[in-house]
């Protein structure tokens, strides 16, 4: 269906442009809020030029208080709206999490289904691109350590488009976190009009049989590229972009290391307590009879992310350090 | 700031009262009903049939008065002490028992019931409140919402931004400050430096009132006037009630910690729901027969809630991990075999 | 030196409040406050009899508000005070989480050293006693992944006296978590006066062959019993005690997987993203050579803590899940 | 509600002014001090010499006046935005530069500078502040505490949170609400309900005045009493000082795309620094000559800071798992290894 389509090349905020505006114009119960988001547009510009074309009423700055616009919106969702929420960056959703924490996921759970939180809070997370401090946290370990919420990070414009109409659909509180160094760091076809893709599946984005990589959002890209340098020495690297952290598709990273026997698993995110560490243990449950080397974990170190620029670099994983990983597992 | 009030101590009108005989009969049984509730509830409680609860004595009219100004599409927000309020807009009876005995089957709140759960996370509902109301606003409906929160309540984060949102907005929203004197242990003196609660709505630009909260007829006619100017389309108003939390914090609470008697007993004086009662006696509406055939009518409603509670199928195991997704997901699936299968998923 | 003094038999709520008694009565800089801490003592009784004995400005009562609360004691920290913060229960930390991931462990990093918060937060934690609904709650692998601070979460007694008296003397930022259920369910011998344990070793509480079960807080208990009655049946299971959770005492952990080649992880927070899953990730980063069978974890379900009473106990795991799980293991 | 001012728009005295020459020659240099920095950084960061900058112009006497109201022992706590501040409180302008590099040696507030960093996360430094204040007090010395917000921060619930728990523990505190009409391209008025932040003081019982923040006399002058009152023990005190961001947000911002250049030039008229200036040669303290004198010597001293900075040593990549904990743990102490040796831990 996709494949017949038109398709432009676009970065991965003109992506999730297109896909507020398709909700937008398609689900009259969408609405679409946060700090900066009308008038300005969005600090990154994801709802450029949306207030014009959909009024006031639908697309609306709001104050600058995150617990606020979280509570706000599960309101508006439990009057059955369908909210459309931006923390500007994802370093800001730590005052709504009581909010989080202690409601959006457990409104259906508590109601026994009487009430859902049809809602989706966007924010980029991420480093790489020499923000001020707390610009470029990654906390999605946290929000995957919510009950009821759905996460998905997706690391592509295509992927992007497909997956935010995706969330915008689903009866479930999601969040949708966009790294900000892909937001126009990569461009790529995207096909038009309105898609959705799968919640809840991992993607095989390259194949190869001598070791599995395992990462999502930000770190495909480094992983992509890590691939190709391994290639280029014959090493035949396996890509897993996660996509849906929560709910996380075991199977596929199980099926994956069944057959590449080693794993490596890459977050930018402070590596202890990471998500990564789920995503080891799934495997250390579930793939221990096919490992033949342990798991190595590629992630950012135990410390913040440093808001020292000349050398926030040495913090994210790259290619280097991903690299070294794989030489790890294959020479076990 | 001047104390909004329609009734003296003993009930006697102070100036004319703006409500039918009709609405003083209905306004009166609610009370009773709410006290009645109470009253029993902590019999069961005592008795290990239900679990732990938090009482409301002396804020009836606080919470009935602003309930009774509610249509049937608006919204409540309560907090965990307005059972009460929940009570009166409509929640049955058999359910408030066993969503304090903390059966799943008392959670779910029936379709129809616009109101959100006793929220134990302290101030988390004014936001929700805020946005429940202006999506109403959105979608062009007249309802509006009433969120209720205690004097401690007002401390935390979320009260300033919900007002803060409600305000900016012009949501049709009521919030309603019982200030009952106590947050458990805390008295409101050390909680905030004003002492009026009401002042704080000059912060966000909107009508701040206080209103004797023992006093229903002050309380309906304030909240009905506030739901009133929020229908209109001229956004929320902060009610502070002023009343006092008699009982314990919970049945679990021990006042004696923290506080004397004298304080209590003196408020007693000023019983919400005796002051009624003066004041239909006073107008020539009740008397003693009317009590007692209201008293052997409230009491019939809630043996049989009890009843139809205890028929309440027993809670499952595997109901723990039902409702996490509108769908159930992979983890969910197995924990639910594992639980429906007593073991060894 | 601990040995040589008297001891008496205490519950847990009373060896914390012993512990506060002595770092108040020992260091004129320790402060005392929270929600209820003052004049009540505390809603468990844990700064009782403080208030009366050190004067209101040393231990008080504040607002109701946590980020008030961790805000204002960070402040205090940095001002050169030893503030002893109370969070009523570990499910009202949310609202500070912003002070807490913004700030508490950042900024002797930010600062480079000039500042550092020698806070210690106390919150009571995890379920099984029918408290009200977020009254149950086990957050900790929130706070273990909060860059600079330290977690500890003693299970006894005596563990919880010294611990915490450490926690107050440590120079960096402290979360200490007290399991509701040992408050008063247990009583054991502890040491009387001033003594403090080591942060960051994890300790032997049990030692055996067959398989090590891993557990912290209210957990060891159910170890501790679920070891009990595999003995009865001839096999010997090691139990540790994390204790310290950040930093975490890998060595001893991956020494005793070495020797039983098996292990068990049981956490009662919701399984996914629990710190159990970094448990997990570092034995198949370390210990994977030594294990004749993939690690289990037993935690909580992923939902909510149920706020359904008479079905409660099927989340928190027991002796009998812990016991299927070392099945599990044994027979893999 | 009045606001108050010494100053008319070209900087003649209103009323009598209550500063000694000595100190009015003072706050004059202080100002153009500033602004010397904020126009000289912001050729900087075109230069790619400086990271993101907020440049604070037209807001320079609102952030000099209340810390010229400072002891040394006092503490600052801005936001992002408040480098005039801390250039004025004595954090060193090479300092201040390699902060702005995002350099960690500008990130190490030297010793007897009681200055918090700028704060990115809005709000946050609220009850921080009051707890430093608290402290102070606690220990018996007479040190105050001034925090800085700006009014969209007001919207936060660390706002709120910070300004109750300063006013129920009377912490001796300046909250300086610098109104400047725009929170990145939200206008005040979207922001909140209220036409003057000093309105919400009256929700915490404490007193609520507003300044006219470009005016560098009436600044110091109400800075100078709430401090005095702090001290006293007669608790906080809110201070908005009206004043405009004239310039974009940041360095990478675009104000065009939510504001015209009307507003901005209609408040450029009302500059700070002018006007202070106006008032002294009014004054007969100062002419163009002097004026030379004092840009020179600022220009210098620029020159001569970012020399110093320039020298600062490059920042070594173990740097970032450094000063994680007062000693270093094991998981911080494999990845400095790795990143000592470059790599292959
Ligand atoms: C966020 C949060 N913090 C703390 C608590 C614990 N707690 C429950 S009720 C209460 C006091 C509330 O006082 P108030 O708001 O005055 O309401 P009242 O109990 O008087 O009705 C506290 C501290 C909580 N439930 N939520
Ligand atoms: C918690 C949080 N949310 C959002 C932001 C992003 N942000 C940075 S500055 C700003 C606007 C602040 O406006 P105001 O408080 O008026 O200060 P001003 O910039 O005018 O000095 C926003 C939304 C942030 N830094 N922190
Ligand atoms: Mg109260
Ligand atoms: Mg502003």
């Amino acid at each position: 269906m996709i494949a017949e389509r038109g398709t432009r090349v676009i970065n991965l905020v003109q992506a999730v442009n297109e896909a507020l505006d398709l909700a937008l114009e398609r689900d009259p119960r969408v609405v679409l809020f946060g700090e900066d988001v009308g008038k300005m547009g969005g600090v990154f510009r994801a709802s450029d030029g949306l207030q014009p074309k959909y009024g006031e009423k639908r697309v609306f700055d709001t104050p600058l208080a995150e617990s606020g616009i979280v509570g706000f919106a599960i309101g508006m969702a439990m009057a059955g709206l369908r909210p459309v929420a931006e923390i500007q960056f994802a370093g800001f959703l730590y005052p709504a999490l009581d909010q989080i924490l202690s409601h959006l996921g457990r409104m259906r759970h508590r109601t026994r289904g009487r009430f859902t939180i049809p809602l989706v809070i966007r924010a980029p997370y991420g480093g790489g691109v020499k923000t001020p401090e707390q610009h470029a946290d990654s906390p999605e370990a946290i929000l995957c350590h919510v009950p009821g919420v759905k996460v998905i990070i997706p690391s592509s414009p295509e992927r992007a488009k497909g997956l935010l109409l995706s969330a915008i659909e689903d009866p479930d509180p999601v969040f949708f976190l966009e790294a900000i160094k892909l937001y126009r760091g990569v461009k790529a076809e995207v096909p038009e009009g309105y898609y959705t893709l799968p919640i809840g599946k991992a993607r095989v984005v390259r194949e190869g049989g001598a070791a599995t990589l395992i990462a999502y959002g930000g770190m495909v890209e480094v992983c992509q590229k890590a691939a190709e340098v391994a290639a280029r020495e014959g090493v035949e690297l396996e890509v897993i972009d996660v996509e849906t952290l929560v709910p996380l598709d075991t199977p596929t990273l199980v099926e994956s290391v069944a057959k590449t026997g080693r794993a490596v698993v890459v977050y930018e995110a402070m590596r202890t307590g990471g998500f990564g560490a789920e995503i080891v243990a799934r495997l250390a449950e579930e793939a221990t009879d096919y490992l033949e080397a342990p798991v190595v974990r590629v992630a950012g170190w135990d410390a913040p992310y440093p808001p020292f620029s000349a050398v926030e670099n040495f913090y994210r994983p790259d290619t280097k350090r991903v690299l070294e990983a794989v030489r790890k597992v294959l020479t076990h | 700031m001047d104390t909004v009030r329609y009734l003296d101590d003993d009930g006697k009108p102070l100036r004319d009262i703006p409500l039918s005989e009709e609405e003083l009969l209905r306004g009166y049984r609610a009370l009773r009903r709410a006290r009645h509730f109470d009253e029993r509830a902590l019999v069961l409680q005592r008795q290990g049939r239900l679990g732990v609860y938090p009482p409301f004595r002396g804020q009836e009219a606080a919470q009935v008065g602003v309930t009774l100004s509610l249509e049937k599409s608006d919204w409540l927000c309560p907090s965990y002490r307005e059972t009460a309020a929940a009570l009166t807009f409509g929640m049955p009876l058999s359910r408030l028992i066993l969503n304090w005995r903390a059966d799943p089957a008392g959670w779910r709140i029936p379709e129809g019931v616009n109101m959100i759960q006793f929220y134990i996370p302290i101030a988390t509902q004014v936001p929700q409140a805020a946005g429940l109301a202006y999506a109403e606003k959105l979608k062009g409906n007249s309802a509006v919402a009433a969120v209720f929160i205690g004097d401690g309540g007002t401390s935390e984060g979320d009260f300033h931004e919900g007002l803060n949102f409600a305000s900016v907005f012009d949501a049709p929203l009521l919030i309603v400050v019982q200030n009952n004197g106590w947050a458990i242990s805390v008295p409101t003196h050390k909680q905030m430096k004003v002492q009026r609660v009401a002042l704080k709505a000059q912060g966000y630009g909107i009508p701040g009132v206080t209103v004797d909260g023992n006093d229903l007829v002050a309380v309906w006619t304030v909240a009905r006037k506030a739901a009133a100017r929020a229908r209109a389309g001229e956004g929320p108003t902060l009610i502070e009630a002023l009343t006092y939390r008699v009982a314990p914090h919970t049945s679990s609470d021990d006042p004696g910690r923290y506080r004397t008697e004298d304080e209590a007993e003196a408020w007693k004086k000023r019983d919400p729901v005796a002051r009624m009662r003066g004041c239909l006696v006073y107008l020539g509406l009740w008397d003693d027969e009317k009590e007692k055939a209201l008293e052997e009518e409230l009491e019939a409603e809630f043996v049989a809630g009890v009843d139809e509670a205890d028929q309440a199928p027993e809670p499952k195991p595997w109901e723990i991990v039902e409702q996490v997704y509108a769908e159930m997901q992979p983890d969910q699936q197995a924990a639910w075999n594992y639980l429906r299968t007593g073991g060894e998923a």
